[in-house]
């Protein structure tokens, strides 16, 4: 099958201004620093990013905070990043913020291609507000719309260059979700193989998925256990 | 219809498989393509029971009896193939990651209107995949035989059968003829060698728009 | 964590009548065969069956039909059992034939503890007929209600006693949505192992999910690669 | 608050943990109650970050930098550890498969309503998953200290912050007292040794049923 293996500057190098862009990660398990890095160095402006948590300050989707490259945000939790609740706070970003099993679901319904999905979760809360609601069988439901994206920004543990991806442990979190959701999918992993050197039960992202695969030469400090 | 016309349709179907494409071949007519690809052709052939990569088919002898492909055929995997479960099967169809599907026909449209799943009252077994793949991949092609048993057409104005999908063809293979559903309308791409246009028309259900300059032929 | 093997005539001897059952597999991988024929044995009666296809005559699901065990069928397709197309036309059961990507995320839903899910797949065709329609943003939509069941049964390649559970290739397909969305899950497993022997990351169905694990002390022909 | 009741408040709730049991331990007082588990007992700690078997917490010199749990501490894997995506996890919370969850919480009332995420105009970093895991765990326990710094009462008879999830709490454990919601109203289950249920009543914010008999102390 065809190799996807891609110079990181040359993937990233297609997202343009106003892009919107899934990254995945929940803490630094599976968030993808050095893709982040060459976004912030590259400067795309106006970005709509779709991701779990917003790191903590000084490190991943931060740097593009601090860039001033973010005009909107779809996420969980902030909290431990207090710059990013300062610029929500100025509204100097918008923040959308979005029960974390619902963003889950609402980026999976975008790679499954799907409209939405229904739920009752947050029905008399203030995160009902605004929302589609729907009375089905006489109960009432929240329609949540799917979310899709124009680029996926993945960190995987292996990959081979057809881009089928594996995570390990807990780094895997958002990331197979955002791969599906992505018109363009693109993964640094820290090993990559060759066809045929993954175990097939094994994959967790198919490449069928991905559009450009990267392999890391080094993974700088950020990805490692540090006392921060 | 001949072996040798089917052979030719189903090689023409082949070529239009190009390196690195993701691909869907519907059981019937269209898996017969299989054997019209080149085995180091850079795709990635896809099975919605949950194989990104499907490789020959096997007999009995050497099959794996947990590896089958959706048409029940014993497959074999090939460097790079994964597996998934059907959530994640036809999340791949639905959000368009199939670059093409060749899919068989009851009916077909002039306008790309596919019915290929239902016949009322003798022929419902239900839908399979059918409707996801016709109405999600990029493109979709239908293979097969440009009249039935008795000599209609299978392209037609308007299909009489339910649907499987609206609009969703965009070319037709038939052992006579490549056609095109464009904006126009029904345009021929291609023609058998040795059928003649009019003869074609003929046993078309709708109008043939043609090429400028001479008709291809293949 | 807590061991659930648990004897497969104790664990069928819950499925009463009317309950309503999820069966994996697609065509003979993944089919629960030795589960299927407890349950044919004992002949729980009035069963809705949730299960992709209806295998062949004479074998899995269709012993439940030729039982007259079978008051509902929700599938995708039957074309390969001439004996469920008689039983769907005679009206002796009835039959809810649905698009199989959508019955995988109705299933998937249920397991997610969605109300449902919203999806284009359908419009224009005989299958939208009868479904809760839904105009979103000035575009039609169908609205797909998740499925639940009050059991699943399951066929894996590997288990550990806390019902962590994998598959071997193409006999994964339903088995894990279905395990999911379930109240009680009732897995047959080719081989059972301790707790720890299962690597965590190539986990395809979490304990969890899981109510009951069994080990098959042998594989019936049904199973094996056969000239049929 | 003492060191000591605090430490016999999550012991208090720990008590309640059943072998079998599948439980999500919120982010803060919650996961204290760690320290009061016995390492042998057959549960199934649950992590909505994508874990199921989550173990002891480590160092950071023993962590592995790719397996922490929701709450961002590095952790281990046990015997039976499972991974997986945050779309799963969640699914294990909607489904019901928590029969428990601890959360903490700024206020709770006297019919289960829960407000633990935001504090409108001060304090609103999103929910994470707070909202599903008190709307779908099964059983959902809060711990909080009975008042807070000001000495203001946490149980009240009506929440005035946002909600979490209403009519979610089943039980609270507290430095002074075990409450139950119950359909009858707020019924005291058990009182911390020494705590005096007048001094309890007027710390609490909505009436407390007093049970049947002596009340049971912890």
């Amino acid at each position: 099958m065809r190799s996807k293996t891609t110079p990181m500057a040359e993937a990233v190098a297609a997202i343009g201004d106003g892009a919107s862009v899934m990254i995945g990660g929940f803490g630094v398990p599976g968030t993808p620093f050095c893709l982040i890095e060459e976004l912030a160095r590259q400067g795309a402006k106006e970005l709509t990013i779709i991701k779990n948590d917003a790191n903590e300050a000084g490190m991943g989707v931060d740097l593009l905070l601090q860039n001033r490259q973010v005009a909107r945000l779809i996420t969980s939790h902030i909290g431990l990043n207090a710059n990013a609740i300062r610029l929500m706070n100025a509204g100097e970003i918008e923040v959308e913020l979005v029960s974390q099993g619902i963003l889950a679901e609402r980026i999976r319904a975008g790679g499954a291609g799907l409209v939405g999905i229904v739920t009752d979760i947050g029905l008399g809360t203030p995160l009902a507000k605004g929302k589609t609601m729907l009375s089905l069988a006489g109960r009432e439901a929240i329609f949540e719309p799917a979310l899709t994206a124009d680029f996926a920004l993945l960190h995987a543990e292996r990959a081979d260059d057809f881009g089928n991806l594996s995570y390990a442990a807990t780094a895997r979190n958002f990331n197979p979700l955002m791969a599906m959701a992505a018109s363009c999918s693109l993964a640094e992993t820290e090993t990559l193989v060759g066809q045929g050197q993954m175990i097939p039960e094994a994959v967790h992202t198919p490449g069928v998925f991905v559009d450009h695969v990267m392999e890391l030469a080094e993974l700088p400090e950020v990805y490692h256990v540090v006392r921060r | 219809m001949s072996s040798g016309a089917k052979e030719r349709m189903l090689a023409r179907a082949a070529r239009d498989i190009r390196p690195g494409m993701t691909v869907n071949l519907g059981i019937g007519l269209p898996t017969g393509v299989l054997g019209h690809l080149d085995a180091g052709l850079p795709i990635c052939l896809h099975s919605e029971n949950g194989i990104a990569g499907v490789g020959r088919q096997l007999p009995y002898a050497e099959a794996d009896r947990n590896l089958i492909d959706a048409g029940g055929a014993y497959v074999s995997p090939v460097a790079g193939t994964s597996y998934f479960d059907s959530a994640v099967s036809f999340s791949i169809v639905r959000r368009g990651r199939l670059d093409l599907t060749l899919l068989g026909a009851f009916e077909v449209a002039m306008n790309g209107d596919l019915a290929n799943w239902m016949i009322p009252g003798r022929f419902s077994p239900g839908p399979g995949g059918a409707i996801e793949l016709a109405q999600k991949a990029r493109r979709v092609g239908v293979i097969t035989m440009h009249t039935d048993k008795s000599g209609r057409p299978k392209i037609v104005e308007r299909c009489t059968l339910p649907l499987t999908a609206a609009g969703c063809v965009n070319r037709i293979y038939t052992d006579m003829a490549v056609c095109d559903i464009t904006p126009e309308g029904l345009r021929l791409a291609e023609i058998a060698e040795g059928v003649d246009p009019d003869r074609l028309q003929s046993a078309t259900g709708a109008p043939l728009l043609m090429p400028e300059g001479p008709i291809p032929t293949f």
